[in-house]
C-alpha cells in the first residue's frame, strides 16, 4: 500500500458513461490479487473531499500500468471523467483483499459473474485463471446494451454470456436467469455487483466454493474508520465484525452477512 | 530545544499535532504507511466497558467540505483494547490519550479505571460528546451539570489527568467548559462532530442509516475556531482544539485562537500522511512567521501569549 | 396547475424559491442581471426602527465550503424601506417577505406593526437569530421563553402572517420551534447562520472586525437539513429552509427534510443567476424523479408527504 | 454587466508572482471606465466559493479582449495562475465606477500612483488620457526590483518613475517620496494602492482633483449585500455609506473615509 501520483495513460469513454482509465506507478509493483481497490482522489482540494473505491480491472506490470472502470455518476467521478492523458491522479493502493485465484485448480472451472460496475475487477481474475490453466465461464449482466462493455476482452478467456434487464442484447434479465437457462455450473464462482445479485448467487449454490466482492460506503479505505464494517454470519454475539475495505472487499460466501 | 514541543498536564509532548480519536483506530493501519513515532500523542478509538458493533452501514455520507459520520462508538471493548490494542502501541515512543465513552455514569468510571492504568497511556479523553449514540455520549456534554458530575466521578478513579472532549452543539459552550473545570478537568478537547444530515435524492431517505451523523472536515473549521476562541479565555485549561485541520496553516490558526495542541481527524482520510506532513512544515513556518516556539501562538487572537511561558517544554 | 406553486400562511407563491435575506438586498441590483419575476419570493435585508451602519470592515471572509459575514444588520432604516425601497419593488409581481430586526422588543413591534401595512409586504420575517449584532438579535433566538414573547406581541401588531426565523447556534432547536408556534408563529424559516470565526494567519488577528461571523454556504448544508428534518415532525408551522442550498437537487434535498419553500443566500454572490436557474431547472428534476408537484416532496424523508394535500395551490 | 464565460487569449507570469491574463468575451463591449473590475470565479464549484475581485488594466475592444493583471496570492489567485490558453473563466462584470477621465481636459497633466497590484488599472486609465491629450506622469511603488511589471508600457505613455521599498530599482521608498524628490504636480492625481498610500496622497494636495480607488472584501460585488461599504466623510448621523463595489471602487479624495 503507497500513496501515489499516478499519470493518466489513457482515459476513454468504452460505453454509456462508462469509463476506462489507465495510469501508470509504481503501486503496479504491489499488486497481486485480482479484486483489490484503489481510493482515488479526484480532485486537490475539498471539491469533493473524500477518496473513490474503485476496483483494479486490468494489472500490467511489464509496462508499469493498471486499468480502472468507473461508471460517471456523482460529481467524484464526473470529475475523473474528465482526466486528460498527462495530468497526475492522486491514489492510495492496492488496497484490501481479492479474489483467491489460488482457490481454483489448473483445469477446473471457475463461473465469473459480474453486474455493471462489478464487471471490471473480474477482468483481470479472468486473465489470472486462464494463465493458470483454469476454464473461465464468464457471465456479466448490464442494465442495457449501451452499457455493455470489455465483451470481447471477456471472449478471448472463456466462454461469455451477456444479460441485459430489458433483453435488446444478450439474454433478456439478470446473470442468474443465464445460468439456469444454459446449465452453467462449475467448481468455483466469483462474483462481483450489486448486493441483491450477490444474496441470489450466494443461496444458489451454482458452485461449492462461492467468493464475494461486495461494496460499502467508505472513509479511510484502510481499515481505521470503521466506516465499512459488516456482520460475521452467524455471530451469536452480534459484535463480530469485518472491514469490507480491509478485510475484504472479497470475501467467501457465508462469512459475512450480506 | 525544539519549537514544537509542549508540555500539558500529563504529556509530555514532542510536537502538538496528533491524529484525532475515530480518525485512526488504534494506529495499526497507518503504521504501515509511516513510522508512528513522529506523532505527537495519539487519540486512540472511543472504547467502551463492552465490544460495540455501532450503527448499520451506511456510516459515512460526503458533505459540501465535509462528511457525516454515524459510527456509533464501535470498539472492540475494554478487555480488547487494555489486552492487546494499547499494549501493541507500546513499540512506539507516543503518549496515547484514550478516549472513553459509554452510556451510564458506571460504564465511563469502568472503562476510566482500568485504561488510565495502562502505562502507555498518559491522558484521558472523556467522550460525552458522540452524538451517535441513542444514550451516554452528547446527553452527557449538552448538559452542564451531568458533565461537571462525571467529570468528578472520573477524576475520582483516573490515574491520569482527564481531557474533556466537548460539543458544538449547545447553545452556549463556555457553560459546559466552565462546568468541567469546576469538576476538576484538567484540560479540553474541542470540538466533536457538529450534528447533521443529507438526505439521498432518489430514495428520499437519509443516507446514514442512523439518520443523522456527525459533522466533520474543512466545513466545520471555523465553528471549531469561534468555540476555542471563546472558551480559552473564560476558562484555564489547555485546550486540544480539532474541527477541519488540513494543514500547518490550519495549526496555528488553531493555537491563535487558544488552543495549546491540534488532532488531526476526517483529513487523515483523505491524506493518510497528513500528520507527519503538518509535523514537518510546523518548523519552517513558524520561522517564516518569527515565531520561535509555538505555544507563544496560543490565544495571540486575543493576546493571551505573554502568559504562556509555563507551557513550554 | 404548475408543479411549483405553493400556498403557504399569507403567501400564494408561483414557485417555492426566493433569495434569503441579506443577500439579494432589496432586489434593485440583481434586477440589473434577471427579472425578478421568475422569483417565488423575495426576502429582503433586515429592517431596523432607525437607520444602521452595521460592523467595521472586513466583513467578510472565506472558509471552507463557505462565508463568514458580520455586515450587523446595516439598513438605511423602516422609514426609508417603507417609503423607497418596498415601493420601488412594487412593480414586480413578486410577494414580499420582510425581515424584522432590533435591539429590543419595542424595535421589533415597531418595525412589524408599520412594515406589515405595506402593499407588497405579504409576510414578516421575524430575525431573531442574528449573531452580529451586540443587543437583541441571537439572544431572542435562543431563549426560548423571549422567542415565545416576542413572537407574540408581534403576532398581535402585525397585519400579515409571521414567520419566525430560528438560530442554529442552540442545543435544542425543537424546543425553540415550540416556543414560537406557542406564541403564535403562523411558520418558521430556518436556519440563520452557525457562529464562526477565521484568523489571519500573519497579523494572528480575526479577519472580521466583528471578531466573530455568521456561517452560512454549502459547508451548513448538513446542519440545516438535520434541523429541519427534527423541527417539522416536531411542530405543525410550515417551514421555509435555507443553507448552503447551490442547486435544484439541494432544493428537493430540503423538502425531503421537511421544508415547504426555500431561500438561497450565500450562492447568489457566487452566481447572481443560482435562482432563476433553480426555478428553471425544477420542472424537469421533478419529473426525473417521477414527483407530479413539489410539494410532495415536503417531509418525505421521514414519511410526512401522505398528509400535505392541503400544501398545494 | 453581465455573467459571462470568458476565454483565456494568455496567462503570463510578468514578473515575481504577478500575471498578466488575457480574456476574450463579449462584456468588453460594456467596459467603458478605466478602474472598473471584474468578479472572477477561479473554479467551478466550491474551492474556493467567492468570487475574486480584479481591476480591468486593458481594455481592447476592436480584438474583444481584455486584461487584469493580479499577483498570486491566496487559494484563488493561485488557481487563476494554473489556467490555461482556452480555458473558460466564469466572469461577472464590468462592475463599478472608475477612473473618471473626463475630469482631465486636454493638455493638463494627470498624475498616475500606483502602488503594487494597484498599478493595473492605472494602465488603462493612462491610455484613455493620452489619447484625449492629456498628460500623464506615472508613479509607480514596488516591494522591490522584481515585483517590478509594465514600466516600458507606462513610460510609451508619458513619464514613469519608479519607487521600490528597498531602492535597488528607480527611486528608494514610496511613491510620496518620488513626488517629493522630483517636485511633480499636476492638475489631477488619480491612484489605486495600499491603503496607507491613499491616505498619504489624500492629505498630500499634490493636484487640486484627486481620485483614488479602494480595496474591500467583496461578498457579491454588485451592492447587495453590504459587505463592502465605508463611511461617507464628515457624516454626521454616521449611518451614510458608500459601498465599494458599486459606488465605487474610485471616490473623489474626501468623498469617504479611508
Ligand atoms: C471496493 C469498491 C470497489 C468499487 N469498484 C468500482 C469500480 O470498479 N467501478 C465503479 O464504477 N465503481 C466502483 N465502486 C463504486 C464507486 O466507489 C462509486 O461509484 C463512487 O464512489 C461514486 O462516486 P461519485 O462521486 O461519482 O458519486 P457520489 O454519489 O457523488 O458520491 C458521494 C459519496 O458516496 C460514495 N459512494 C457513492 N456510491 C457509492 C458506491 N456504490 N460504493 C461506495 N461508495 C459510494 C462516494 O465514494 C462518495 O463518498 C466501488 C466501490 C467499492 C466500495
Ligand atoms: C476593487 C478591487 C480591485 C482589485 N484589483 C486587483 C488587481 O488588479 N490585481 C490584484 O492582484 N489584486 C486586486 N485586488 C485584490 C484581490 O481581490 C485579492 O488579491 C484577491 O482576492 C486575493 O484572493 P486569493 O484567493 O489569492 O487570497 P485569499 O487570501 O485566499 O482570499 C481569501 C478571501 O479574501 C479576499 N481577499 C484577500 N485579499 C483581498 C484584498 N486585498 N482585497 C479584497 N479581497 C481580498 C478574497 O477575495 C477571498 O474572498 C483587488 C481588490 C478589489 C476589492
Ligand atoms: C469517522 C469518525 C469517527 C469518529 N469517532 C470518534 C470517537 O470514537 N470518539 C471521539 O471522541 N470522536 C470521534 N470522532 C470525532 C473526531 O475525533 C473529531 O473530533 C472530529 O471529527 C472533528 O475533527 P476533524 O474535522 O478533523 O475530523 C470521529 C470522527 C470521525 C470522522
Ligand atoms: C452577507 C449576509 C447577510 C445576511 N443578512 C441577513 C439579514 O439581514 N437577516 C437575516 O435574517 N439573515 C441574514 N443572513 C442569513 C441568510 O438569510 C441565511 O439565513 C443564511 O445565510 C443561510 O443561507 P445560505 O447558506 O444560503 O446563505 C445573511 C447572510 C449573509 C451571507
Ligand atoms: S473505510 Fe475506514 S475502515 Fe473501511
Ligand atoms: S460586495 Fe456586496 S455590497 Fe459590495
Amino acid at each position: 500500500m503507497r500513496k501515489e501520483l499516478c499519470e493518466v495513460v489513457s482515459n476513454l469513454c468504452i460505453a454509456d458513461s462508462i469509463y476506462e482509465l489507465t495510469l501508470s506507478g509504481a503501486m503496479v509493483n504491489e499488486m497481486n490479487e485480482p479484486g483489490q481497490f484503489v481510493h482515488v482522489k479526484v480532485s486537490n482540494g475539498l471539491d469533493p473531499m473524500l477518496r473513490r473505491p474503485i476496483s483494479i480491472a486490468s494489472i500490467n506490470k511489464d509496462e508499469g500500468k493498471f486499468t480502472i472502470i468507473y461508471r460517471k455518476q456523482g460529481r467524484g467521478t464526473s470529475i475523473l471523467a474528465e482526466k486528460k492523458q498527462g495530468e497526475m491522479v492522486d491514489i492510495l493502493g492496492p488496497l484490501g483483499n481479492g479474489f483467491p485465484v489460488e482457490e481454483a485448480a489448473p483445469r477446473e472451472t471457475a463461473i465469473l459473474v459480474g453486474g455493471g460496475i462489478g464487471v471490471p475487477p473480474l477482468y483481470e481474475l479472468a486473465k489470472q485463471l486462464v494463465n493458470k490453466g483454469v476454464q473461465v465461464i464468464n457471465i456479466l449482466g448490464f442494465q442495457n446494451e449501451s452499457a455493455v462493455f470489455y465483451e470481447s476482452k471477456f471472449a478471448k478467456l472463456g466462454e461469455t454470456y451477456i444479460a441485459t434487464v430489458d433483453g435488446a442484447y444478450g439474454t433478456k434479465g439478470f446473470v442468474t436467469d443465464v445460468i439456469t437457462e444454459k446449465s452453467i455450473n462449475g467448481d468455483i464462482l466469483y462474483s462481483c455487483g450489486p448486493t441483491p445479485m450477490l444474496r441470489a448467487l450466494e443461496t444458489a449454490g451454482y458452485a461449492p466454493k462461492v467468493y464475494l466482492s461486495l461494496e460499502e460506503r467508505m472513509g479511510c479505505g484502510i481499515g481505521a474508520c470503521f466506516a465499512c464494517v459488516c456482520h460475521v454470519k452467524d455471530d451469536p454475539s452480534g459484535y463480530a465484525y469485518k472491514k469490507v475495505c480491509s478485510d475484504g472487499p472479497v470475501f467467501r460466501a457465508g462469512e459475512v452477512a450480506i | 530545544m525544539s519549537s514544537l514541543s509542549i508540555e500539558l498536564p500529563g504529556l509530555s509532548l514532542k510536537n502538538p499535532v496528533m491524529p484525532a480519536s475515530g480518525c485512526f483506530g488504534f494506529g495499526k493501519e497507518y503504521s504501515q504507511l509511516f513510522d508512528l513515532n513522529v506523532l505527537g500523542s495519539m487519540m486512540v478509538k472511543a472504547t467502551t466497558p463492552e465490544p460495540r458493533f455501532g450503527n448499520s452501514t451506511p456510516r459515512v455520507a460526503e458533505t459540501p467540505g465535509g462528511m457525516l459520520n454515524a459510527i456509533g462508538l464501535q470498539n472492540p471493548g475494554l478487555e480488547k483494547v487494555v489486552m492487546e490494542e494499547l499494549p501493541w502501541l507500546e513499540k512506539f515512543d507516543v503518549p496515547i490519550i484514550a478516549n472513553v465513552a459509554g452510556s451510564t455514569e458506571e460504564d465511563y468510571i469502568r472503562v476510566a479505571e482500568r485504561i488510565s492504568k495502562v502505562p502507555n497511556v498518559h491522558a484521558l479523553e472523556l467522550n460525552i460528546s458522540c452524538p451517535n449514540v441513542k444514550t451516554g455520549g452528547i446527553a452527557f456534554g449538552t448538559d452542564p451539570e451531568m458533565a461537571k458530575e462525571l467529570t468528578k466521578k472520573v477524576k475520582a478513579v483516573s490515574e491520569v489527568p482527564v481531557y474533556v472532549k466537548l460539543s458544538p452543539n449547545v447553545t452556549d459552550i463556555v457553560k459546559i467548559a466552565k462546568a468541567v473545570e469546576a469538576g476538576g478537568a484538567d484540560g479540553l478537547t474541542m470540538i466533536n462532530t457538529l450534528v447533521g444530515m443529507r438526505i439521498d435524492l432518489h430514495s428520499a431517505k437519509p443516507i446514514l442509516s442512523n439518520r443523522t451523523g456527525g459533522l466533520s472536515g474543512a466545513a466545520i473549521k471555523p465553528v471549531a475556531l469561534r468555540m476555542i476562541y471563546e472558551v480559552s479565555q473564560q476558562v484555564r485549561l489547555p485546550i486540544i482544539g480539532m474541527g477541519g485541520i488540513q494543514s500547518a496553516e490550519d495549526v496555528i490558526e488553531f493555537f491563535y485562537a487558544g488552543a495549546s495542541a491540534v488532532a488531526v481527524g476526517t483529513q487523515n482520510f483523505v491524506d493518510p500522511f497528513v500528520c507527519p506532513t503538518i509535523i514537518e512544515e510546523l518548523p519552517e513556518l513558524l520561522t517564516k512567521l518569527g515565531i520561535s516556539h509555538i505555544s507563544e501562538c496560543t490565544g495571540r487572537s486575543w493576546g493571551k501569549h505573554e502568559q504562556l511561558a509555563y507551557h513550554r517544554a
